[in-house]
């Protein structure tokens, strides 16, 4: 949920963001003095926090790939629910694949985005152990897949737009998941997406974990937050796999080119979403304004469109990804 | 991340598939390449057989049934029998727009790869016929770096079924592929919304896809257009699945059970309509095609 | 006809799910006709009740959350608070077509039926509003023979389907039911086939349906009108189910897990979208209405 | 798998038959002798044949509801594989929901009826207590009716024509059974069949055990073997409910109406198809062909209709049914 003083958020720093502790410290120390009621700390207060700012915007202002994976998995990082309490109205949860189970590690339901009714999706992490453990860390079984398809197909067949939520390492890779068909569910999802009749937009508001991200993400339009990552396989994977060393993921994230900007570039997507200063985690509200402002943006172009055109928006929109000579 | 749960009264016939399936989880590691060797030793069973002969089957084991891998131009010609094979987007080759590089230089990886397989890239598609069936036809090469998908296999897909479409043809790909090609990263991952788009469109104008799953066929060629035929194939013993075992015993930190995601194990799990030996799948891709015609 | 499967890496989450469903797997016996008396004794909690207090807090004792049955007419009253009810096929009566006798002719059953519930049959039907919404609205009566669906039940579903389609209206259905009604044989097993295929032309017809679950829905009626909406709610602890507990335990020759079958679980098993509370399901039921109209 | 020489299938008599047992020993030893080539009994055992077949005439001509049931449900009795191996040319048997599992007490696949491309789905019981349990008694589970309906959708998709070949004392009531859905897949299916643009036959071949029967039987046409049933829930079960007393079953089955005639007198099904005499086990191919012949009829008709309108003739079909006052 939404935390009323965002600045809390910032205690739970990154490696790279060390640099900030002490200033903090200070802050605190200040603030103890000032509630004390002893002396009037408050131009020193102001001072100092002004020097968090320009340090944070200093921080801030060139990460490096493997800096932006620690921002995209911050455990204070708004989820999906988050997004959604802050973004819509009239949120009501729908729950289950009607096949086997319910998976709270996706999330769907209806709800009204300035007045207009919308279906939302996304994959959902917890802020702590606990929750994400109820939450299986946002990693979906075949269940979350085929949820989030039959309420896909719910919007679909009463018109209604639908605004999916990424944020996930991956599909979850299980015994259970693969007896189930992870692959056939996350298959069909991409089929079954292309050929929506109704304005589907994605954002990808943390971690875009190859084709578990990609099996809800298939909007007219895909964007991104400044500080998200979409990437084939994680870091630590590719790593593992083609530098034969899980602790070269720094050179695997820069290899990859798994950013934001990499992906603008690239064609992927069509719009980065400026993030809060230090990161949406330090401020979920206007995370969350940035958020629907873009999405806003995006969908109404898409919402006069026909049935056949916004299929083949985005068969286009697809069709053209890929590099190659010839 | 895993408990026992009493489930399921679909119980005995669990038990009898389990039976079944008594096999090795363990992935067989086959040399791709047969040189010109007058014997070859089977991956499965160790005996030696002479190399004539296997290719006279099929390339399936005379003594055990394992089915070797086949080569895009051995898999077109056991099924066409010499019909005319009009090859589309021949000239297509990935490209190292990223300039990646781990071990080795991605275009290094391209050249060599091209070298040793004398494959453009991990598919071949084209317009051919089977029995009395004008059919689209693709076959991924496992040679060719794992049959990993990058830009082109994705684009070659996406140009197949956007010529079935245009012709009215009915589609079938055989894949064999360890997931998508890391070294293209996201473009890779893109090619799995491509493709999937593609076969999307395929059926909105009403026209079949065969989906033939041979082994392996892994990751996100598995999660997009390997299991979304109309029919899904696959030849017997074949490797399927989604996370590979690795990744899985990884992540629950135990052995899989024996069969575990293998085709056998993914037909009784629902996933597949029909698991058929090499030497009958021409007669079974007939047999469909003409189930569709008329 | 029962092993143990070492399955589902879901089983985290089950296992959370199943501490939360430690309750009776027995099912409530509830007097249905509370007589006119000050003081009602609670089913599950067994707290003695003031009947107005009861009735002011939607019949949901205040102690323990247990949801007595409602009456149609109590149900169409706490949802549309006064709105007219415009009633449809409200004369049809069953009739003993086959003469059917068990320890009693069916004849006598419908008359007694009638004369003890003050109803026609176990269903009423017709359109009113909820909200700002108008809709086509049906709430079964479990006094009436178990709620079960013959003739009339069916065709009184089908009819309001059609009025729905003709006035363009989201159609509702309250289910509290036994299943089929036995007496009617084959002709009630048609129902079935009625009140889907009417539901059918509904959703070919673009309007939504909302299923509501109430205690107890089984048999037939779950596997069919009960099941198919597009949004599927219950009431917290409803009995849903296709098979009855009984019959299952005499199949499997054992006892059935606490919470086996109740709303929560059929939540937790992927059937249902949403449990309410019924203090919420107008405002639950409004907002979905909501979502759909606009 | 049919067999050879349907006479053997007679040494399987039920309780009603026993008259015959008699009159097949003598027809043994006559056959004995005539096969030892000392006497010959050509005479004598043509007419114990004509005898054997005066005395099933009479014992078939008026079977009371009770002895059709163990008609509908002998081990011999036709099973759906068996008719599809001798009604039909180029099956292939397609399997899996696609969701969970593939479950063998449903076959579905493709075949040609007379070259003519359509897809066939039924129960499968078996000949034996092996083959039953291997087919779970022809009692499906929730992938069964979602397999049906995946294939049923394929038939659609292409559009053929579907045979549904019913024949099962019911869904399974069992835990996995009522955890995956059973209820949900039933309803699903009948929903759906009635939206096929497909024409749809429907043969009750055996058992039509109530909604699990009714969950593959939406055709367009439904049609019945002379000795096969159709109802709501098994005599049994309805005597040990209705009458308080599962012993009182002949009761339960006289009272509730189930046999063929019952059907067609109350507009369930349109036609009865006759069985060889003695029972569709005792002649599998005359059995057989009587049902193609059936279905051909039936079919044909349908075939130059529109999508719109076998969506009619099939809601006009089951709307109709209903007996009530008004
Ligand atoms: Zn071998
Ligand atoms: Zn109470």
């Amino acid at each position: 949920m939404a935390k009323e003083k965002p600045v809390k958020n910032n205690r739970n720093l990154l490696a790279f963001e060390q640099p900030l502790q002490a200033v903090y410290q200070k802050l605190e120390q200040l603030r103890e003095i000032q509630e004390s009621g002893k002396m009037d700390m408050s131009a020193e207060i102001k001072q100092t926090e002004k020097r968090i700012e320009a340090l944070r915007q200093q921080l801030f202002a060139n990460l490096n790939p493997i800096q932006v994976v620690q921002v995209a998995r911050h455990l204070m990082r708004p989820t999906t629910l988050d997004y959604i309490s802050l973004m819509f109205t009239d949120w009501v949860e729908l729950h289950g694949d009607r096949n086997f189970a319910d998976d709270p590690a996706m999330v769907c339901g209806t709800a009204r985005l300035d007045g207009r009714s919308v279906v939302v999706i996304g994959q959902q992490k917890g802020h702590s152990t606990k929750e994400n453990i109820a939450r299986n860390f946002g990693t979906a079984h075949p269940e979350g897949y085929r949820k989030a398809l039959r309420v896909m197909r719910l919007a679909e067949r009463y018109g209604k737009p639908i605004i999916s939520l990424v944020d996930t390492p991956g599909a979850y890779p299980g015994i259970g998941a693969e007896e189930r068909g992870q692959a056939e569910a996350i298959a069909k999802n991409l089929r079954e997406m292309a050929e929506l009749t109704v304005p589907f937009v994605s954002v990808i508001t943390g971690e875009g974990g190859s084709g578990g991200a990609l099996g809800i993400a298939m909007g007219n339009r895909v964007l991104m937050l400044e500080f998200s990552i979409y990437s084939v396989i994680s870091p630590e994977g590719c790593a593992s796999i083609l530098f034969r060393d899980a602790k070269r993921a720094n050179e695997a994230a820069v290899a990859m080119k798994i950013t934001a900007k990499d992906m603008l570039e690239l064609g992927v997507i069509e719009d980065i979403i400026k993030e809060p200063l230090g990161g949406a985690h330090n401020d979920h509200q206007l995370a969350a304004r940035n958020v629907k402002q873009a999405i806003v943006k995006h969908l109404n172009p898409l919402l006069p469109l026909s049935h056949r055109e916004l299929i083949a928006d985005r068969y286009n929109k697809f069709r053209k990804l890929g590099i190659f000579n010839e | 991340m895993k408990s026992i749960i009493i489930a399921s009264d679909l119980s005995i016939h669990d038990w009898f598939k389990k039976k079944k399936l008594q096999r090795e989880t363990e992935y067989t590691r086959e040399k791709l390449d047969i040189p010109g060797n007058l014997w070859v030793k089977c991956y499965k069973c160790a005996q030696t057989l002479y190399s004539k002969e296997l290719e006279a089957n099929l390339k399936v084991c005379p003594k055990c049934g394992y089915h070797f891998k086949l080569t895009s131009a051995e898999r077109i010609k056991q099924l066409t029998n010499g019909s005319p094979f009009q090859e589309i987007a021949a000239n297509l080759t990935s490209k190292d727009f990223l300039g990646f590089t781990d071990t080795k230089p991605y275009a290094k990886r391209i050249d060599e790869s091209i070298m040793k397989t004398s494959h453009k890239d991990a598919i071949v598609v084209g317009l051919t016929r089977i029995g009395e069936h004008d059919v689209a036809l693709g076959a991924m090469d496992f040679a060719f770096m794992g049959g990993s998908v990058g830009s082109v296999v994705g684009e070659k897909i996406a140009r197949l079924i956007e010529a079935a479409v245009e012709k009215k043809l009915p589609v079938i790909i055989f894949s064999s592929s360890g997931g998508m090609r890391m070294q293209e990263s996201i473009m890779s991952l893109m090619q799995m919304a491509k493709s999937s788009a593609a076969l999307g469109r395929l059926r909105e104008n009403g026209l079949p896809y065969i989906a033939v799953c041979t082994d392996p066929t892994t990751g996100g060629t598995t999660a997009s257009f390997a299991m979304l035929g109309d029919i899904n194939i696959s030849e017997p013993g074949a490797l399927i699945c989604f996370a590979g075992p690795r990744v899985i015993e990884q992540t629950i930190k135990q052995k899989l059970p024996p069969g575990f995601q293998r085709s056998e194990f993914l037909l009784a799990h629902g996933m597949l309509d029909i698991v058929v030996e090499r030497k009958k799948l021409k007669e079974t891709l007939i047999n469909l095609l003409n189930f569709f015609k008329n």
